[in-house]
Protein backbone atom coordinates (compact mmCIF):
# COMPACT_ATOMS: atom_id res chain seq x y z
CA UNK A 1 0.00 0.00 0.00
CA UNK A 2 1.48 3.44 -0.96
CA UNK A 3 -0.47 6.27 0.62
CA UNK A 4 1.23 10.09 -0.32
CA UNK A 5 0.55 13.70 -0.35
CA UNK A 6 2.99 15.81 -2.02
CA UNK A 7 3.74 18.72 -3.82
CA UNK A 8 5.52 17.35 -6.95
CA UNK A 9 3.26 16.14 -9.76
CA UNK A 10 3.02 12.10 -10.24
CA UNK A 11 4.04 9.42 -13.26
CA UNK A 12 0.43 7.98 -13.41
CA UNK A 13 1.99 5.18 -15.82
CA UNK A 14 4.73 4.72 -13.50
CA UNK A 15 2.58 4.20 -10.71
CA UNK A 16 -0.03 1.73 -12.00
CA UNK A 17 2.79 -0.25 -13.44
CA UNK A 18 4.41 -0.24 -10.15
CA UNK A 19 1.09 -1.40 -8.38
CA UNK A 20 0.19 -3.85 -10.78
CA UNK A 21 3.97 -5.19 -11.40
CA UNK A 22 4.09 -6.05 -7.37
CA UNK A 23 1.89 -9.38 -7.74
CA UNK A 24 1.06 -12.04 -10.50
CA UNK A 25 -1.93 -12.61 -8.93
CA UNK A 26 -2.99 -9.11 -10.28
CA UNK A 27 -6.04 -9.45 -12.98
CA UNK A 28 -7.97 -6.33 -12.53
CA UNK A 29 -6.45 -2.79 -11.88
CA UNK A 30 -8.96 -0.29 -11.27
CA UNK A 31 -7.65 3.80 -11.58
CA UNK A 32 -8.49 7.05 -11.20
CA UNK A 33 -7.13 10.39 -11.65
CA UNK A 34 -8.67 13.54 -10.99
CA UNK A 35 -7.20 16.89 -12.72
CA UNK A 36 -8.01 20.53 -12.42
CA UNK A 37 -10.55 21.65 -15.45
CA UNK A 38 -9.89 25.33 -17.02
CA UNK A 39 -13.48 25.64 -16.38
CA UNK A 40 -15.50 25.59 -12.42
CA UNK A 41 -19.01 26.58 -11.61
CA UNK A 42 -18.78 28.86 -14.70
CA UNK A 43 -15.74 30.43 -13.99
CA UNK A 44 -12.25 30.24 -15.53
CA UNK A 45 -9.73 29.03 -13.54
CA UNK A 46 -6.14 30.45 -13.41
CA UNK A 47 -4.56 28.35 -10.82
CA UNK A 48 -5.67 26.77 -7.98
CA UNK A 49 -4.47 26.29 -4.58
CA UNK A 50 -4.73 22.71 -2.31
CA UNK A 51 -4.31 22.89 1.22
CA UNK A 52 -4.17 20.24 3.96
CA UNK A 53 -4.15 19.29 7.49
CA UNK A 54 -0.77 17.32 7.97
CA UNK A 55 -0.70 14.75 9.61
CA UNK A 56 -4.68 13.99 9.55
CA UNK A 57 -4.61 14.23 6.03
CA UNK A 58 -2.51 10.86 5.85
CA UNK A 59 -4.32 9.15 9.07
CA UNK A 60 -7.96 9.98 7.03
CA UNK A 61 -6.49 8.50 3.83
CA UNK A 62 -4.84 5.06 5.54
CA UNK A 63 -8.39 4.91 7.27
CA UNK A 64 -10.30 5.43 4.06
CA UNK A 65 -8.10 2.52 2.53
CA UNK A 66 -8.51 -0.07 5.50
CA UNK A 67 -12.24 0.44 5.20
CA UNK A 68 -12.15 -0.77 1.82
CA UNK A 69 -9.69 -3.60 2.28
CA UNK A 70 -12.26 -4.89 4.69
CA UNK A 71 -15.15 -4.36 2.03
CA UNK A 72 -13.76 -6.15 -1.28
CA UNK A 73 -10.98 -8.62 -1.84
CA UNK A 74 -8.24 -6.14 -2.50
CA UNK A 75 -4.55 -7.15 -3.57
CA UNK A 76 -2.83 -3.36 -3.24
CA UNK A 77 -3.33 0.02 -3.45
CA UNK A 78 -2.12 3.83 -4.11
CA UNK A 79 -3.18 6.78 -3.30
CA UNK A 80 -1.56 10.06 -4.09
CA UNK A 81 -2.77 13.51 -3.86
CA UNK A 82 -1.24 16.62 -4.74
CA UNK A 83 -0.72 19.98 -2.62
CA UNK A 84 0.42 23.10 -3.28
CA UNK A 85 -0.42 25.14 -6.35
CA UNK A 86 -1.80 23.49 -9.62
CA UNK A 87 -2.97 24.98 -13.37
CA UNK A 88 -5.81 23.33 -15.51
CA UNK A 89 -5.23 20.22 -16.62
CA UNK A 90 -2.51 18.91 -13.87
CA UNK A 91 -3.56 15.74 -11.61
CA UNK A 92 -4.34 16.34 -8.52
CA UNK A 93 -5.47 12.66 -7.19
CA UNK A 94 -4.51 8.80 -8.29
CA UNK A 95 -6.45 6.45 -6.56
CA UNK A 96 -5.54 2.80 -8.12
CA UNK A 97 -6.25 -0.44 -6.91
CA UNK A 98 -5.53 -3.94 -7.85
CA UNK A 99 -7.59 -7.10 -7.22
CA UNK A 100 -7.92 -10.61 -8.76
CA UNK A 101 -11.36 -9.44 -10.26
CA UNK A 102 -12.78 -6.42 -11.65
CA UNK A 103 -15.53 -5.90 -10.04
CA UNK A 104 -13.82 -5.62 -6.68
CA UNK A 105 -11.66 -3.01 -7.79
CA UNK A 106 -13.84 -0.92 -9.92
CA UNK A 107 -16.24 -0.63 -6.41
CA UNK A 108 -13.13 0.15 -3.70
CA UNK A 109 -11.54 2.15 -6.29
CA UNK A 110 -14.93 4.60 -6.44
CA UNK A 111 -15.69 4.27 -2.74
CA UNK A 112 -12.36 5.13 -2.00
CA UNK A 113 -12.89 8.21 -4.41
CA UNK A 114 -16.01 8.72 -2.65
CA UNK A 115 -14.41 9.50 0.62
CA UNK A 116 -11.52 10.72 -0.39
CA UNK A 117 -13.87 14.17 -1.40
CA UNK A 118 -15.87 13.60 2.04
CA UNK A 119 -13.67 12.89 4.32
CA UNK A 120 -10.16 13.46 3.36
CA UNK A 121 -8.98 16.91 5.25
CA UNK A 122 -7.86 18.75 1.69
CA UNK A 123 -9.04 22.21 0.84
CA UNK A 124 -9.26 23.89 -2.64
CA UNK A 125 -8.95 27.64 -3.48
CA UNK A 126 -9.22 28.98 -6.94
CA UNK A 127 -7.80 31.81 -8.91
CA UNK A 128 -10.41 33.57 -11.34
CA UNK A 129 -10.36 36.62 -13.01
CA UNK A 130 -12.98 37.80 -9.94
CA UNK A 131 -10.68 37.18 -7.48
CA UNK A 132 -9.70 34.11 -5.39
CA UNK A 133 -12.86 31.96 -4.26
CA UNK A 134 -12.62 28.51 -1.81
CA UNK A 135 -14.21 25.69 -3.76
CA UNK A 136 -17.39 24.77 -2.04
CA UNK A 137 -18.16 21.20 -0.78
CA UNK A 138 -20.81 19.69 -3.14
CA UNK A 139 -23.84 17.77 -1.73
CA UNK A 140 -23.25 15.57 -4.87
CA UNK A 141 -20.23 14.30 -3.46
CA UNK A 142 -21.96 13.63 0.04
CA UNK A 143 -24.80 11.62 -1.59
CA UNK A 144 -22.28 9.84 -3.54
CA UNK A 145 -20.43 8.91 0.02
CA UNK A 146 -23.33 8.43 1.55
CA UNK A 147 -24.45 5.36 -1.15
CA UNK A 148 -21.73 2.97 0.44
CA UNK A 149 -23.27 3.48 4.26
CA UNK B 1 -6.01 22.71 31.24
CA UNK B 2 -3.90 24.12 27.98
CA UNK B 3 -4.82 22.56 24.54
CA UNK B 4 -3.75 23.57 20.91
CA UNK B 5 -5.83 24.91 18.25
CA UNK B 6 -5.46 24.60 14.68
CA UNK B 7 -7.52 26.92 11.55
CA UNK B 8 -7.34 25.88 8.40
CA UNK B 9 -8.02 27.38 5.11
CA UNK B 10 -11.45 29.87 4.82
CA UNK B 11 -11.87 29.44 8.42
CA UNK B 12 -8.26 30.26 9.00
CA UNK B 13 -8.71 33.33 6.84
CA UNK B 14 -11.56 34.57 8.98
CA UNK B 15 -9.98 34.82 11.80
CA UNK B 16 -6.34 35.18 10.50
CA UNK B 17 -4.76 32.95 12.82
CA UNK B 18 -2.94 29.30 12.08
CA UNK B 19 -3.02 28.36 15.32
CA UNK B 20 -2.71 29.10 18.96
CA UNK B 21 -2.00 27.78 22.54
CA UNK B 22 -4.97 27.91 24.56
CA UNK B 23 -5.46 27.76 28.45
CA UNK B 24 -9.10 26.89 28.79
CA UNK B 25 -10.95 28.25 31.46
CA UNK B 26 -13.09 25.65 33.82
CA UNK B 27 -16.19 24.76 32.29
CA UNK B 28 -15.27 24.02 28.69
CA UNK B 29 -14.60 20.69 28.48
CA UNK B 30 -16.35 19.95 25.46
CA UNK B 31 -15.97 20.97 22.04
CA UNK B 32 -19.54 22.47 21.81
CA UNK B 33 -17.95 25.07 24.81
CA UNK B 34 -14.87 25.88 22.90
CA UNK B 35 -16.86 26.50 20.06
CA UNK B 36 -18.94 28.74 22.09
CA UNK B 37 -16.17 30.03 23.89
CA UNK B 38 -14.54 31.57 20.45
CA UNK B 39 -17.44 32.65 18.79
CA UNK B 40 -17.63 34.67 21.99
CA UNK B 41 -14.34 36.79 21.28
CA UNK B 42 -16.51 38.82 18.87
CA UNK B 43 -15.88 40.25 15.13
CA UNK B 44 -14.78 37.86 13.15
CA UNK B 45 -14.72 34.99 15.48
CA UNK B 46 -18.32 35.51 15.58
CA UNK B 47 -18.62 35.51 12.05
CA UNK B 48 -16.39 32.24 11.43
CA UNK B 49 -18.41 30.27 14.10
CA UNK B 50 -21.73 31.81 13.27
CA UNK B 51 -24.84 29.42 14.37
CA UNK B 52 -25.78 28.69 10.61
CA UNK B 53 -22.00 28.28 9.81
CA UNK B 54 -20.69 24.44 8.83
CA UNK B 55 -17.20 24.22 10.63
CA UNK B 56 -16.10 20.65 11.32
CA UNK B 57 -14.22 20.27 14.37
CA UNK B 58 -11.17 17.61 14.74
CA UNK B 59 -9.79 16.45 17.77
CA UNK B 60 -6.11 14.83 17.74
CA UNK B 61 -7.12 14.38 13.95
CA UNK B 62 -10.13 12.64 14.09
CA UNK B 63 -13.91 14.51 13.10
CA UNK B 64 -15.48 15.11 16.80
CA UNK B 65 -19.28 16.11 17.22
CA UNK B 66 -20.07 18.77 19.51
CA UNK B 67 -20.46 16.96 22.31
CA UNK B 68 -17.25 15.47 22.17
CA UNK B 69 -14.85 15.88 25.46
CA UNK B 70 -11.36 17.99 25.47
CA UNK B 71 -8.93 16.65 27.23
CA UNK B 72 -5.28 18.63 28.43
CA UNK B 73 -2.81 18.44 25.50
CA UNK B 74 -5.29 17.32 22.86
CA UNK B 75 -4.87 19.27 19.30
CA UNK B 76 -8.19 20.75 18.05
CA UNK B 77 -8.72 21.78 14.28
CA UNK B 78 -11.88 23.62 12.89
CA UNK B 79 -12.03 23.82 8.84
CA UNK B 80 -14.96 24.10 6.48
CA UNK B 81 -16.25 20.87 4.85
CA UNK B 82 -13.24 19.42 2.58
CA UNK B 83 -12.91 19.83 -1.10
CA UNK B 84 -10.16 17.64 -2.19
CA UNK B 85 -10.07 14.29 -4.24
CA UNK C 1 -12.06 7.92 -29.42
CA UNK C 2 -9.38 5.66 -29.80
CA UNK C 3 -10.44 1.78 -30.44
CA UNK C 4 -7.20 -0.59 -31.24
CA UNK C 5 -7.01 -4.59 -31.40
CA UNK C 6 -3.31 -5.07 -31.26
CA UNK C 7 -0.38 -7.62 -31.06
CA UNK C 8 1.87 -5.13 -29.31
CA UNK C 9 1.77 -4.19 -25.62
CA UNK C 10 0.55 -0.63 -24.97
CA UNK C 11 2.01 1.93 -22.59
CA UNK C 12 -0.61 2.76 -20.08
CA UNK C 13 0.82 6.04 -19.13
CA UNK C 14 1.09 7.47 -22.55
CA UNK C 15 -2.22 6.04 -23.11
CA UNK C 16 -3.70 7.72 -20.06
CA UNK C 17 -1.78 10.75 -20.60
CA UNK C 18 -2.56 11.42 -23.96
CA UNK C 19 -6.33 10.88 -23.29
CA UNK C 20 -6.65 14.04 -20.85
CA UNK C 21 -4.50 15.92 -22.40
CA UNK C 22 -6.67 16.49 -25.52
CA UNK C 23 -9.00 18.33 -23.58
CA UNK C 24 -8.47 21.01 -20.71
CA UNK C 25 -12.47 20.68 -19.59
CA UNK C 26 -11.34 16.92 -17.99
CA UNK C 27 -11.44 16.59 -14.27
CA UNK C 28 -11.98 13.00 -14.28
CA UNK C 29 -10.26 10.15 -15.88
CA UNK C 30 -11.54 6.11 -15.15
CA UNK C 31 -9.42 3.52 -16.03
CA UNK C 32 -9.16 -0.09 -16.38
CA UNK C 33 -6.57 -2.44 -16.80
CA UNK C 34 -7.34 -6.52 -17.19
CA UNK C 35 -4.16 -8.45 -16.66
CA UNK C 36 -3.38 -12.52 -17.32
CA UNK C 37 -3.05 -14.06 -13.89
CA UNK C 38 -0.83 -16.65 -12.89
CA UNK C 39 -3.17 -18.88 -12.10
CA UNK C 40 -7.08 -19.40 -12.95
CA UNK C 41 -9.81 -21.40 -12.24
CA UNK C 42 -7.38 -23.18 -9.91
CA UNK C 43 -4.43 -23.92 -12.65
CA UNK C 44 -0.71 -22.66 -12.81
CA UNK C 45 -1.18 -20.52 -16.54
CA UNK C 46 1.87 -20.60 -18.60
CA UNK C 47 0.17 -18.53 -21.82
CA UNK C 48 -2.59 -17.30 -22.99
CA UNK C 49 -3.33 -16.87 -26.70
CA UNK C 50 -6.31 -14.34 -27.67
CA UNK C 51 -8.14 -15.03 -30.72
CA UNK C 52 -10.62 -12.91 -32.17
CA UNK C 53 -12.88 -12.08 -34.93
CA UNK C 54 -11.40 -9.29 -37.47
CA UNK C 55 -13.61 -6.86 -38.33
CA UNK C 56 -16.50 -7.66 -35.87
CA UNK C 57 -14.56 -6.95 -32.84
CA UNK C 58 -13.60 -3.35 -34.19
CA UNK C 59 -17.35 -3.04 -35.11
CA UNK C 60 -18.68 -4.49 -31.60
CA UNK C 61 -16.54 -2.57 -29.75
CA UNK C 62 -17.37 0.58 -30.85
CA UNK C 63 -20.54 -0.16 -30.41
CA UNK C 64 -20.50 -0.35 -26.89
CA UNK C 65 -18.39 2.86 -26.64
CA UNK C 66 -20.83 4.38 -28.76
CA UNK C 67 -23.78 3.03 -25.62
CA UNK C 68 -21.90 4.36 -23.61
CA UNK C 69 -21.83 7.55 -24.67
CA UNK C 70 -25.75 7.80 -24.68
CA UNK C 71 -25.60 7.08 -21.54
CA UNK C 72 -23.06 9.16 -19.88
CA UNK C 73 -21.49 12.82 -20.30
CA UNK C 74 -18.02 11.97 -21.37
CA UNK C 75 -15.20 13.87 -23.20
CA UNK C 76 -13.28 11.11 -24.79
CA UNK C 77 -12.48 7.56 -24.51
CA UNK C 78 -9.72 4.90 -25.19
CA UNK C 79 -10.09 1.06 -25.62
CA UNK C 80 -6.88 -1.17 -26.48
CA UNK C 81 -6.83 -5.14 -26.53
CA UNK C 82 -4.12 -7.14 -26.97
CA UNK C 83 -4.55 -10.66 -29.06
CA UNK C 84 -1.99 -13.23 -29.35
CA UNK C 85 0.36 -14.95 -27.24
CA UNK C 86 0.04 -13.30 -23.56
CA UNK C 87 1.96 -14.43 -20.55
CA UNK C 88 0.80 -13.54 -17.04
CA UNK C 89 1.22 -10.34 -15.41
CA UNK C 90 0.84 -8.85 -18.99
CA UNK C 91 -2.25 -6.28 -20.04
CA UNK C 92 -4.43 -7.70 -22.04
CA UNK C 93 -7.03 -4.70 -22.24
CA UNK C 94 -7.42 -0.85 -21.46
CA UNK C 95 -10.18 1.11 -20.89
CA UNK C 96 -10.16 4.65 -20.02
CA UNK C 97 -12.82 7.10 -20.06
CA UNK C 98 -12.68 11.15 -19.16
CA UNK C 99 -15.76 13.36 -18.30
CA UNK C 100 -16.25 16.68 -16.20
CA UNK C 101 -16.92 14.58 -13.33
CA UNK C 102 -16.09 11.51 -12.13
CA UNK C 103 -19.50 9.58 -11.62
CA UNK C 104 -19.97 9.47 -15.64
CA UNK C 105 -16.17 8.52 -15.64
CA UNK C 106 -16.69 5.39 -13.78
CA UNK C 107 -19.64 4.31 -14.67
CA UNK C 108 -19.11 4.79 -18.30
CA UNK C 109 -15.54 2.50 -18.09
CA UNK C 110 -17.74 -0.04 -15.84
CA UNK C 111 -20.12 -0.44 -18.15
CA UNK C 112 -17.75 -0.52 -21.78
CA UNK C 113 -15.79 -3.31 -19.20
CA UNK C 114 -18.45 -5.60 -18.70
CA UNK C 115 -20.09 -4.97 -22.13
CA UNK C 116 -16.52 -6.10 -23.72
CA UNK C 117 -16.49 -8.72 -21.95
CA UNK C 118 -19.92 -10.20 -22.57
CA UNK C 119 -19.90 -8.31 -26.58
CA UNK C 120 -16.95 -8.12 -28.29
CA UNK C 121 -15.40 -11.10 -29.83
CA UNK C 122 -12.33 -12.59 -28.33
CA UNK C 123 -11.83 -16.26 -26.69
CA UNK C 124 -8.71 -17.03 -24.69
CA UNK C 125 -7.18 -20.49 -24.67
CA UNK C 126 -4.61 -21.07 -21.87
CA UNK C 127 -1.83 -23.61 -21.49
CA UNK C 128 -1.92 -25.07 -18.01
CA UNK C 129 0.50 -28.02 -17.19
CA UNK C 130 -2.77 -30.78 -17.56
CA UNK C 131 -2.68 -29.21 -21.11
CA UNK C 132 -4.59 -26.56 -23.11
CA UNK C 133 -8.09 -25.05 -22.71
CA UNK C 134 -10.39 -22.82 -23.92
CA UNK C 135 -11.58 -20.22 -21.10
CA UNK C 136 -15.38 -20.98 -20.23
CA UNK C 137 -17.48 -18.11 -20.29
CA UNK C 138 -18.42 -16.80 -16.54
CA UNK C 139 -22.42 -16.30 -15.56
CA UNK C 140 -20.91 -13.25 -13.36
CA UNK C 141 -19.57 -11.75 -16.55
CA UNK C 142 -23.95 -12.13 -17.63
CA UNK C 143 -24.71 -10.93 -14.40
CA UNK C 144 -22.51 -7.82 -14.69
CA UNK C 145 -23.51 -7.08 -18.10
CA UNK C 146 -27.42 -6.95 -17.44
CA UNK C 147 -27.00 -4.64 -14.37
CA UNK C 148 -26.95 -1.95 -17.38
CA UNK C 149 -30.17 -3.35 -19.11
CA UNK D 1 -27.17 -19.12 -53.26
CA UNK D 2 -23.95 -18.84 -51.70
CA UNK D 3 -22.71 -17.65 -48.22
CA UNK D 4 -19.36 -17.21 -46.50
CA UNK D 5 -18.99 -19.62 -43.04
CA UNK D 6 -16.78 -18.64 -40.51
CA UNK D 7 -16.05 -21.00 -37.37
CA UNK D 8 -14.06 -19.32 -34.34
CA UNK D 9 -12.08 -20.45 -31.04
CA UNK D 10 -13.62 -24.28 -29.81
CA UNK D 11 -16.43 -24.45 -32.77
CA UNK D 12 -13.19 -23.88 -35.13
CA UNK D 13 -11.34 -26.72 -33.67
CA UNK D 14 -14.05 -28.78 -33.40
CA UNK D 15 -14.84 -28.78 -36.64
CA UNK D 16 -11.61 -28.73 -38.33
CA UNK D 17 -12.34 -25.86 -40.54
CA UNK D 18 -11.71 -21.96 -40.20
CA UNK D 19 -13.69 -20.59 -43.19
CA UNK D 20 -15.70 -21.96 -46.10
CA UNK D 21 -17.96 -21.28 -48.97
CA UNK D 22 -21.01 -22.78 -48.97
CA UNK D 23 -23.78 -22.87 -51.44
CA UNK D 24 -26.82 -23.04 -50.06
CA UNK D 25 -29.87 -25.68 -50.99
CA UNK D 26 -33.64 -24.49 -51.34
CA UNK D 27 -35.43 -24.12 -48.39
CA UNK D 28 -32.47 -23.10 -46.10
CA UNK D 29 -33.05 -19.48 -45.41
CA UNK D 30 -32.23 -18.51 -41.67
CA UNK D 31 -30.12 -19.59 -39.23
CA UNK D 32 -31.44 -21.84 -37.21
CA UNK D 33 -31.79 -23.96 -40.52
CA UNK D 34 -28.51 -23.36 -41.75
CA UNK D 35 -27.43 -24.86 -38.25
CA UNK D 36 -29.50 -28.01 -38.78
CA UNK D 37 -27.77 -28.41 -41.95
CA UNK D 38 -24.22 -28.37 -40.53
CA UNK D 39 -25.78 -30.89 -37.71
CA UNK D 40 -26.51 -33.36 -40.31
CA UNK D 41 -22.90 -33.45 -41.72
CA UNK D 42 -22.32 -36.05 -38.38
CA UNK D 43 -19.52 -36.67 -36.68
CA UNK D 44 -17.90 -33.51 -35.17
CA UNK D 45 -19.99 -31.53 -36.91
CA UNK D 46 -23.21 -33.19 -34.70
CA UNK D 47 -21.04 -32.78 -31.95
CA UNK D 48 -20.23 -28.97 -32.46
CA UNK D 49 -23.77 -28.11 -33.10
CA UNK D 50 -24.76 -30.28 -30.50
CA UNK D 51 -28.87 -28.79 -29.57
CA UNK D 52 -27.95 -28.26 -26.00
CA UNK D 53 -24.60 -26.56 -27.21
CA UNK D 54 -23.88 -22.90 -26.76
CA UNK D 55 -22.84 -21.39 -30.28
CA UNK D 56 -23.30 -18.09 -31.04
CA UNK D 57 -23.64 -16.91 -34.80
CA UNK D 58 -23.19 -13.88 -36.21
CA UNK D 59 -24.69 -12.59 -40.02
CA UNK D 60 -22.16 -9.81 -41.30
CA UNK D 61 -20.87 -9.22 -38.40
CA UNK D 62 -23.65 -8.75 -36.04
CA UNK D 63 -25.37 -11.43 -33.14
CA UNK D 64 -28.14 -13.25 -35.05
CA UNK D 65 -30.92 -15.21 -33.44
CA UNK D 66 -32.21 -18.96 -35.25
CA UNK D 67 -34.95 -16.89 -36.41
CA UNK D 68 -32.80 -14.52 -38.64
CA UNK D 69 -32.62 -14.73 -42.35
CA UNK D 70 -29.55 -15.32 -44.84
CA UNK D 71 -29.39 -13.87 -47.56
CA UNK D 72 -26.57 -14.10 -50.83
CA UNK D 73 -23.58 -13.15 -50.41
CA UNK D 74 -23.89 -12.79 -45.92
CA UNK D 75 -20.70 -13.20 -43.99
CA UNK D 76 -21.91 -16.02 -41.11
CA UNK D 77 -19.89 -16.86 -38.62
CA UNK D 78 -20.45 -19.22 -35.59
CA UNK D 79 -18.22 -19.70 -32.10
CA UNK D 80 -19.09 -20.05 -28.09
CA UNK D 81 -19.47 -17.54 -25.93
CA UNK D 82 -16.80 -14.71 -26.13
CA UNK D 83 -14.37 -14.72 -23.41
CA UNK D 84 -12.32 -11.44 -23.65
CA UNK D 85 -11.72 -8.65 -21.72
Amino acid sequence: MKIAVQREPFDTGAELDALSARNPAVGALAAFVGLVRDVNEGAQVGTMTLEHYPGMTEKSIAAIVEEAQGRWQLIDCTVIHRIGELRPADRIVLVAVTSAHRGDAFAACEFIMDYLKTRAPFWKKEQTPEGARWVEARASDDQAAERWT
Amino acid sequence: MKVKLLYFASVREHVGVASEDLELPDGVRTVGALRTLLRARGGSWQTAFAEGRVVRTAVNQSIAKAEAGVAPGDEIAFFPPVTGG
